[in-house]
């Protein structure tokens, strides 16, 4: 796999330092290190922090602005951030009012945040986290790792972020998010592999008209193969898939993501077929998010979210304006 | 087995050397069943702990378990960074509260430490089904190579529970866990800084 | 080429209709036609239409909003529209003050715009226009069509549209982009081809370690294929091709510009190797744009402008904010 | 030549099957000098040509220029759209203007209005280059399918000078240009559609 690069060891590096030059604005570097803070104003208000591992652009530090992450940290590519750097960022974030982790559910992510956690209250700092599993595909899951964290997260960020920006204290900011988090569901389908910076080999290959539903973000394989559907066909089988997860309530908030190498005119077929079949179910669409938020480096294929509308705040919030990059 | 500051050098020395050696059949370990990143990673960390010891000395075996623990803890990431950090900073704690304590035991405080962190039980299909039986055989005085290997391969038909591996169900069956391969050439290291 | 869509001759019209529904607060379609306007009021200014083939998305529907393109019109994929719907365009965009249109220089984009220039002008309505032709790449453009249209041309809909918003007459307009266009030069390069929807084969196919320099966005072959280099010796061509282009000012807003397949981590990258060399020549970047603004499906590579701010409304047209999908 | 509607509408319908089955391969002729679009282009424009005469059964050939223009106008887009509907538009202007223009006298029209638009001079590797030595041709009643294959092939050594071909220097010698090769093929039709 070609790649634009240098050194692959200095990838992440080199990254943090061309997303700094570019937006210079929004955000800043925390020097010597893989956080990315906003330059927003302090207010005393809860801080948010996100982050894993890096090679997810514009995850996360896309969404480091006013109105969302008071923090990223981004560790090497595909590899949750040590604890010391997320303490780090948690001291950035920290605006006295206690600082909110939101932490995808992989084991390495869990222990770092949890030990960084750990740290921070060493040091007197209020930390809670949630662990957002919002991946449908993985089964079997209830003995185990559970599911995994991938696009849904950009919503965590979102909502959570404009509670924190209205002035909710730490313990509230939990309770929505305890009470969000089981409402979004992912799925996600691969036309190809994805290879990481300096690896001989892709995580997975694919034949030349064969695709893989319910792949992750990091190259991990789905649960099955089969030739390429047209894709009205494919938002079926994901949407099939969801809608299992959801009764009563019909109002959702969607995100069509694209996993880094797939283009737009693929993702706006994708959302019209999603719409056609959303409208055919009667379930309706409040709120889209179409684009690349939450990627697997170059990977083609994408991912389907909803999140279910249960409470009015999901959309307030959904709406309210931010200044990050890459909401 | 004993163990004391010079050994202990030598033990993480030939563990790099093993670790780099290894470096890509790791990361190929944790290509069917995980991300493609475990050579990468301990790679990353073990270069790091070899530079530290060069660059400060240790001056006793708790010193260099301590330098070990917070240069995984803050180079590697991923799942195993906190799970080999918290193993050294286990083995530390062991060794701090009794200087004079028996290797078997400070082990011991190392595969603790990783279950308390990582909350994985034997049959898992992680590092701790290679941790438990060395330990246990350690603790026998019947620690071989053989019995490491032995371990390794065991995870081979193993579904994963823990780890990103879990995420993948049943086809982790038929792989070799790459933790389990890793903390095999740990231990495969040990017995070789003693046997010089 | 493995693609999410279904029948590629539905293609842009089902993009188009994914895009409105996931839009629908900022654009809307002119029923019937792949035209895309905006939703903003009507305040009697100069309309700003743009447009070309499809497949190059974002451009140019991801523009169209106030402060920037009034409407786009959406050719097939890789095919400029025709001249009826660039007339229909026109006349949606007309508030009264005249119509300017935004052509990229490719023969066929040439002739249908000026086509349906002078159907507009039959109906009284006031039309001038801009070629836009900044890509460096082709040489020995004198006796021919000249050189292509690339990227830049987002620089054009930003500073045009935010003179239009501002007041503008369409003769100033023109004015302005006759000043403006000499200024932009772009260079591309590419590490794969380009497929396009139901075609058999690549435009072009590239070795597993080959990389070509000068390609177009409609997989036009470019002027030298080599092994691939590190991210900074790519930079490295790129920028050199272009300083051959300016002389006195040495302050430029620029563009890293992902040709589809590009995932933001090496457009980051790339974007440091720009900062460092410019920074070694003394020249300075006021103003960045890193992202897909415009691409060529799901082509890996991207492709550099730089901007010579000469101006100083320049900068104010770019810092200026607007309501579009992908500014 | 004598051209009349039946004779016209044959040579449509003769044109579009010739589109059609050379889709894939007038495509082909633009991936090394163009945009790999010709193929496309042409065949979505025929198509919609034989079905609008299908549905307006145009009773003269004034009427069915006049459809063929609007449609080819209004369905193609790119380079080729606009010079095919401005050749059926100039044909179309003889025609009105004296209804008793002979036939090579119209297609001078055509080719007039393709220079006007296109601006492209014989040997700039267009499809002018078969247009103009066909007509010529047609002048001194020397027309054959002979004379439009070596018009085709003539383009072969040409470098382009305008078109997207021109983008690649002199990389488009050697290449014959697809909108010659259709405009052949639209000259074979026409050829055929008096043969019968
Ligand atoms: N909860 C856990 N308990 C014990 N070991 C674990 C656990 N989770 C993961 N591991 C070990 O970590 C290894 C993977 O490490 P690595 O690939 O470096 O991290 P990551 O999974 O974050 O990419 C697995 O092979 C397994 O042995
Ligand atoms: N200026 C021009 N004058 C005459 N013919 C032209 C001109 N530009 C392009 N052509 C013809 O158009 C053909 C390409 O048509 P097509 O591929 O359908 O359009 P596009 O180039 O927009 O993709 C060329 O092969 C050439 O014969
Ligand atoms: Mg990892
Ligand atoms: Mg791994
Ligand atoms: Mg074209
Ligand atoms: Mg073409």
């Amino acid at each position: 796999m070609k790649k634009i690069m240098n050194d692959p060891n200095e990838i992440v590096d080199e990254m943090i330092e061309g997303m700094i030059v570019a937006h210079s604005q929004l955000i800043q570097r925390v020097p010597e290190t893989g956080i990315i803070q906003r330059r927003a104003e302090k207010t005393g208000k809860v801080g948010i922090v996100s982050g894993g591992g890096s090679g997810h652009e514009p995850a996360h530090a896309g969404f480091v602005g006013e109105g969302m992450l008071s923090a990223a940290v981004c560790g090497a590519v595909f590899t949750s951030p040590t604890p010391d750097q997320i303490l780090e960022a948690i001291k950035v974030a920290d605006e006295g009012a206690g600082v909110f982790l939101i932490i995808k559910n992989y084991s390495g992510d869990i222990m770092n945040f949890e030990m960084a956690q750990e740290l921070a209250e060493m040091e007197d700092i209020e930390v809670e986290s949630i662990v957002v599993d919002d991946d449908v595909a993985v089964e079997d899951s209830i003995f185990t790792q559970g599911k995994r964290g991938v696009a849904g997260t950009i919503f965590v960020h979102k909502i959570l972020g404009y509670a924190a920006q209205q002035g909710k204290s730490i313990k509230e900011i939990k309770k929505l998010a305890e009470e969000l988090v089981p409402n979004i569901k992912s799925i996600g389908l691969a036309l190809t592999g994805v290879t990481t910076p300096g690896a001989s080999q892709a995580s997975f290959t694919l034949g030349e008209n064969e695709i893989e539903y319910g792949v992750g973000i990091h190259g991990e394989p789905g649960y099955r193969r089969e030739k390429l559907q047209p894709s009205y066909d494919l938002a079926e089988e994901l949407l099939t898939k969801l809608a299992e997860e959801f009764d009563v309530t019909r109002r959702f908030a969607v995100i069509i993501n694209g996993l880094g190498g797939t283009p737009l005119m693929e993702q706006y077929v994708f959302t019209n077929d999603v719409k056609k079949l959303m409208d055919k179910d009667e379930w309706s669409i409040d709120f889209y998010k179409v684009g690349n938020f939450m990627t697997s480096l170059e990977m083609q294929g994408l991912s389907l979210t909803l999140l279910c509308l249960e409470d009015d705040f999901y959309m307030e919030a959904l709406s309210a304006p931010v200044e990050t990059i890459s909401w | 087995m004993n163990m004391d500051l010079q050994t202990g050098i030598r033990w993480m020395e030939l563990f790099n050397e093993d670790i780099q050696q290894n470096k890509d059949y790791l990361t190929q370990l944790d290509t069917p069943i995980g991300d493609s990143d475990h050579g990468n990673n301990m790679s990353r960390g073990m270069d790091q702990v070899i530079q530290a010891i060069e660059a400060e000395s240790p001056d006793s075996l708790e010193a260099l378990l301590k330098l070990v623990t917070s240069t995984l803890l803050s180079k590697v990431g991923g799942a195993s960074g906190p799970l080999y950090g918290s193993a050294f900073m286990g083995m530390l704690k062991i060794l701090k509260g009794d200087n004079t304590s028996s290797w078997d035991k400070v082990l011991r405080g190392g595969l603790d430490s990783i279950q308390k962190r990582g909350k994985a039980e034997v049959g898992d299909k992680t590092m701790v089904d290679v941790w438990a039986p060395v330990v246990k055989s350690l603790e026998n005085k019947q620690l071989t190579h053989v019995v490491i290997e032995e371990a390794v391969e065991a995870t081979k038909p193993l579904k994963a529970k823990k780890g990103r591996a879990s995420y993948v169900g049943d086809r982790s069956i038929g792989h070799i866990d790459p933790g389990a391969y890793s903390s095999a050439l740990l231990f495969q290291a040990m017995l070789k800084s003693e046997e010089k």
